[in-house]
């Protein structure tokens, strides 16, 4: 059992599906000779050979639209946006295509389609290098999100969106991706999609987060606990669609109080669509206003702004208090 | 050295039947009486399931659909090429295609009339694709296709279908330059009918043919008298060899004429006049191909009587078929989502039974 | 004072502002010698000619990027997109660059530009002829959105549309463009986007829609009235972003009890927002859960189908009565 | 008939300046000396500006970006050939072009710090786009600037800038093609640097020249030695003459290479060899340039060192200048949202401000 970034362990994951499936093969702009611009695909093409891992013209819709048609083919192509900010030239391919030709076709073409890309901020990075636009997909019904937020469950949910019969887009938090290490075994792990995960149990306030937020959040809770005799539950999302409304809902229930915490600006982010599910299920449980933690409406600032309009640990924090107070 | 040229390209024009109906005999494609008999078959039977689709929708029986009338030699000729183990990638005006391929008639009509169930196709036609609407992205899965054809070592090549209008766009240009640079076995056809809506080709680019667009994929493109099917055919055969040989995409730029309106929801009069599709008409690809056919001595009168009778029986006994049908459940939607279950649509299925009970328990 | 349906008033407010303006210039597929597919744009070709009424090649990012280029220029583009089902592919045009322009130069590049746009079912059509996505939209930040639902207010709001300073995506709710004529104005009438609207006063509940989903929403509004002794406030959101969430606080914190009816599928639709926004500001003057009536996360449907899955007056009124009764 | 040539069409290479610095007599542009003396300044400023950021960014004082080094006859020759009242449209590899058209020197500094001020461009650079980085994407901005340009109908054109990996992109392709059709006064220049970041100019196409992507658009295309500041410039020139006089759009290719890493995060060793690397180096743009102007007289030993000097004295001062600026506002995002006021961001500013008041206070 390796520790691993979650660089790696992705790495890992397609490595392991490489070899066993020769269906999977990966595509897009340097994912090849120089193994992806953050090396998540790192060696694959010495290995599996420029055949099954693709170094594409520079054109995103192409690379989109291409990976369909080696879908429907039966292939099972694992395609990288370079980053998401790069990503929405395929918005019409998702939209039109990909989501929908299980349904068009009732079942009888599907698209086995991996589209990962490395999204969020923190690394400093020129314009369109920062955005947090899972909302932007979760809205495509046919369509499945995944966001990782540790090396173990980025090698659980990479192989899961592999083998999942649909389109998965699978959203890297870039700003963790060699932050931390983690034991990630050899052996087989598979995660399911649709499920969220419970990481810390407790009573008095449920915190959602996914990706990069989980860190600060996580940080956040602890400080809290530290502070005051609470025990804060902290969910970590984990699939952003289809939802996994159950556990946030069942959570919420008990402790009767949320904070959701998002990287993404505030309006339409994923946090809403929560909101609305505790207003449908579990409102009468509520002893305070479900706290959404997130971006501002504002255009995504270049590096030199972004950190203040990030949410941290400290603004989570207080969020907190609010909203045990309240 | 200061200015020299460095690369020339060429484009060439293609025919092998002149307007009455004889074929060039250096170019004339070796085809049996049979086949020869099929694809005339397969040209009137697009022709008069057009006309009889445009009557139902005019009764509102179908919904809104775009005639094929007048291309028929330019989408049955390349889909006649195709080897069984070939995939067809089709926009939404290639009802001539999609039955050479053996799709069944009334999916035509189940596909207009707004259900799904007309993209399903049984198992004698497994590598057509459901209708693309979006114009010109079919073009990419086409090359992804062709991709895992060559990358599982398969003898087989994808084909696809855009318009004048299709060319336009970048998913077009880039599925073909993709395709340059895997050397993936598809054939891109251009069927340049003239008309995008109501835009003439020559508003559609500068560039004086659409074969030229090859050029900048840096892939073989030709011209092709897309009225004339021995000419359609034997293009794609070509282009098909190439594939196979491993050499790479062809594009075909046909040209046609889209005699009638854009979709029964257009009205052409509004943007280009009578006297050309008057001139259009002239053309037809239907009596030059049965000229043809007549001039060696296989088709007459009486065969072509008993053809229409035929086909009228067969046009008839569809859309009977058609009305028939009433199986459509609305709730299978639920069921095609997604290839796994998941709570939330199951919830929302379960609503959905919910407020439709309601509703037609109001209704009643 | 001439009755006119939703076709004629935005086709009214386009020519005035053409006759007005000439930097305002018209452009799209079909939008000129044939008057757009839906005659919106009829007879402005005629009367300024091609070089201001452009009919374009078939290229969606090609007529959104070369309008952003026009906008950066001076000119005031109103660009359509014959279906918004065929909007998908200016998705980077709209984020990478309408939406960013002012704040990348900080205010020194401004893209005055309106993307016309029908959507929403209802006409019988072929695929991607019936989605309603304003939510796509609605959740770039940089991007305003409105929706009007009647011939006056769309007049009136496509003129505001082509004088604002800022990109504006207008979506026509087709189903609705011919059902109806309303006494709409020779003389200029301009609505303030970024405001919504109260077209009937109640206290006991808030029903808030948009777009062609109004119809049905006051009917049933109409029906409940009828059935009970109760009044219900009607809100037409008209701008979708900026949101103008004060209207909606505001009158729920008087009624306490909210539905909200959308075309859209379900899962982070407008109407997930709007609950949120709802939570953020009146939590505890809710006596329910607030109610949305909408489309269900299915792929959109094919036109034979696609009735049973929109929303109607029939369940619109019983989940008002559900919530009235809850 | 049956099949025949129906177009036909070639691609040219320009060179004047040769390897020595010799030009071509007759397509020598007629420039003052003056203005020789400007270009190199301005391709020699490029060079040194770029070694310091270089420097800065190794030292985490500015963050990544993309060095022009060897691009500066490709990026210079043709802003230069430019008129007052024409745009710039420019991808992120343009520092040449950009201080052509004066936009300040401290600009490159506070982009690459990511600042927005980095793009405000005072009032001598008026037609002086933000640099733009969606691979592509930029063009059809320029084809609408040209519209808008023909539509007022002023004497002026846009430039726009793209590498060899966006002329895979079907923006590219589309913003050609609605310029062709609109013979609007846009000069694309397609610099081929031969990789897009790990991707040589082989993978990206199989076209062999990138100019010959102007055919599928029907409008001229022509491909220049892209390290000849005079063939760079008076293609330049040429095309904008076309545009000016209402002929339309050109399409340039001109042959250049990236000498550096594609950008400071990147490291070109995993995929060139360094013996390629270093034949490139032997075709420096700079070198070249001045064995001309020095063979013309005007230049020798003195001048560059006394250039050098200057040069490194403005640099330095421009990073000082940069690293003593403090007025970056935050908050001020908020005010270009939108050019109205909207209660949603303003009560988002006011948290916001609230946010950091907490946050330094608790940092205090
Ligand atoms: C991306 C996209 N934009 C717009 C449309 C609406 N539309 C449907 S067909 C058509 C014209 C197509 O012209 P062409 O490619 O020449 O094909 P033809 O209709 O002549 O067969 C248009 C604009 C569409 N279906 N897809
Ligand atoms: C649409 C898009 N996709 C991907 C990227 C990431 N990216 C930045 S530069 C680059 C390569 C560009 O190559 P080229 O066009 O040749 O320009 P060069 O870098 O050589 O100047 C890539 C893939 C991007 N900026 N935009
Ligand atoms: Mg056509
Ligand atoms: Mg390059």
């Amino acid at each position: 059992m390796a520790k691993l970034n979650i660089v790696q362990a992705i790495n890992l994951g397609l490595d392991q599906e490489m070899a066993k499936d020769d269906s999977v093969v990966v595509l897009g702009e340097d994912v090849g000779v120089d193994g992806g611009v953050f090396r998540v695909t790192d060696g694959l093409h010495a290995k599996y050979g420029e055949e099954r891992v693709i170094d594409t013209p520079l054109a995103e819709s192409g690379i989109i639209g291409t990976s369909i048609g080696m879908a429907l083919a039966g292939l099972r192509p694992v395609a990288e946006m370079q980053f998401s900010g790069f990503s929405y030239h395929i918005f019409h391919q998702l939209e039109g295509h990909a989501s929908r030709l299980r349904q068009r076709s009732l079942g009888q073409r599907t698209v086995p389609l991996v589209v990962r890309m490395p999204f969020g901020g923190g690394v400093r990075a020129l314009e369109h290098h920062s955005e947090s636009r899972e909302a932007t997909y979760a809205h495509l019904p046919g369509v499945k999100v995944v966001i990782p937020s540790s090396p173990r469950n980025a090698r659980a949910l990479i192989v899961a969106a592999i083998r999942d019969p649909d389109p998965v887009i699978f959203m890297e938090p870039k700003h963790v991706y060699r932050a931390f290490r983690e034991e990630v075994p050899e052996t087989e792990e598979v995660m399911e999609i649709g499920r969220s995960e419970i990481v810390q149990e407790g009573s008095d306030l449920t915190l959602v987060a996914w990706g990069a937020m989980m860190r600060p959040a996580l940080r956040a809770a602890v400080e809290v606990q530290n502070a005051r005799k609470v025990s804060i539950e902290v969910i970590d999302l984990l699939t952003i669609a289809p939802m996994d409304s159950h556990t946030i809902v069942e959570s919420v229930q008990k402790t009767g109080r949320c904070v959701i915490v998002q990287e993404a600006p505030k309006t339409l982010g994923i946090a809403s669509e929560i909101i609305a599910r505790i207003n449908d299920h579990v409102l009468l449980y509520l002893e305070a206003p479900v706290n959404r933690v997130t971006n501002y409406d504002v255009v995504t600032p270049y590096f030199g702004r972004e950190l203040d309009f990030t949410p941290d640990a400290g603004r989570i924090q207080r969020e907190i208090e609010t909203t045990l107070d309240f | 050295m200061p200015r020299t040229q460095v690369e020339r390209f060429s484009v060439s024009h293609m025919q092998i039947l002149d307007d009455d109906g004889n074929a060039d005999p250096e170019l004339e494609p070796k085809l049996t009486k049979e086949q020869l008999l099929e694809i005339y078959r397969l040209m009137f039977l697009a022709r008069k399931q057009d006309q009889r689709m445009l009557k139902l929708q005019r009764q509102g029986r179908i919904g809104t659909f775009g005639p094929c009338t007048g291309q028929e030699a330019s989408s049955i000729g390349p889909a006649y090429a195709l080897g069984d183990s070939d995939w067809l990638v089709t926009a939404f005006r290639d009802l001539g295609a999609r039955l050479v391929r053996k799709e069944p008639l009334i999916n035509s009509l189940l596909f207009h009339n707004g259900f799904e169930e007309g993209n399903v196709v049984p198992d004698e036609a497994p590598n057509v694709l459901p209708i693309s609407i979006i114009v010109g992205s079919q073009a990419l899965h086409a090359t992804g296709i062709a991709y895992a054809m060559k990358y599982r070592g398969e003898k087989a090549a994808a084909l696809t279908f855009f318009g004048d209008g299709a060319s336009s766009q970048g998913d077009v240009y880039e599925a073909m330059n993709f395709a340059g640079v895997w050397k993936a076995p598809v054939v891109f056809i251009c069927q340049n009918n003239q008309w995008a809506i109501s835009m003439p080709r020559s508003k559609q680019t500068r560039a004086v043919t659409l074969a030229q667009k090859a050029i900048a994929a840096g892939i073989p493109g030709l011209q092709v008298d897309g009225n004339d099917v021995l000419a359609t055919y034997a293009a794609t055969k070509e282009a098909l060899a190439r594939a196979y040989a491993g050499e790479g995409p062809t594009m075909i730029e046909a040209l046609t004429y889209r005699l009638m309106m854009h979709t029964t929801a257009d009205d052409p009069r509004r943007y280009r006049n009578e006297d050309e599709e008057k001139a259009a008409w002239e053309k037809d690809p239907i009596p030059r191909f049965r000229k043809y056919i007549e001039r060696k001595g296989i088709w007459d009168a009486k065969k072509q009587a008993a053809l229409e009778e035929e086909i009228k029986g067969e046009v008839d006994a569809t859309v009977k078929e058609f009305e028939s049908r009433k199986d459509f459940q609305p709730e299978i939607l639920f069921d095609h989502v997604f290839g796994t279950k998941h709570a939330e649509i199951e919830e929302q299925r379960a609503q959905f039974l919910e407020n439709l009970k309601l509703k037609s328990a109001k209704a009643e």
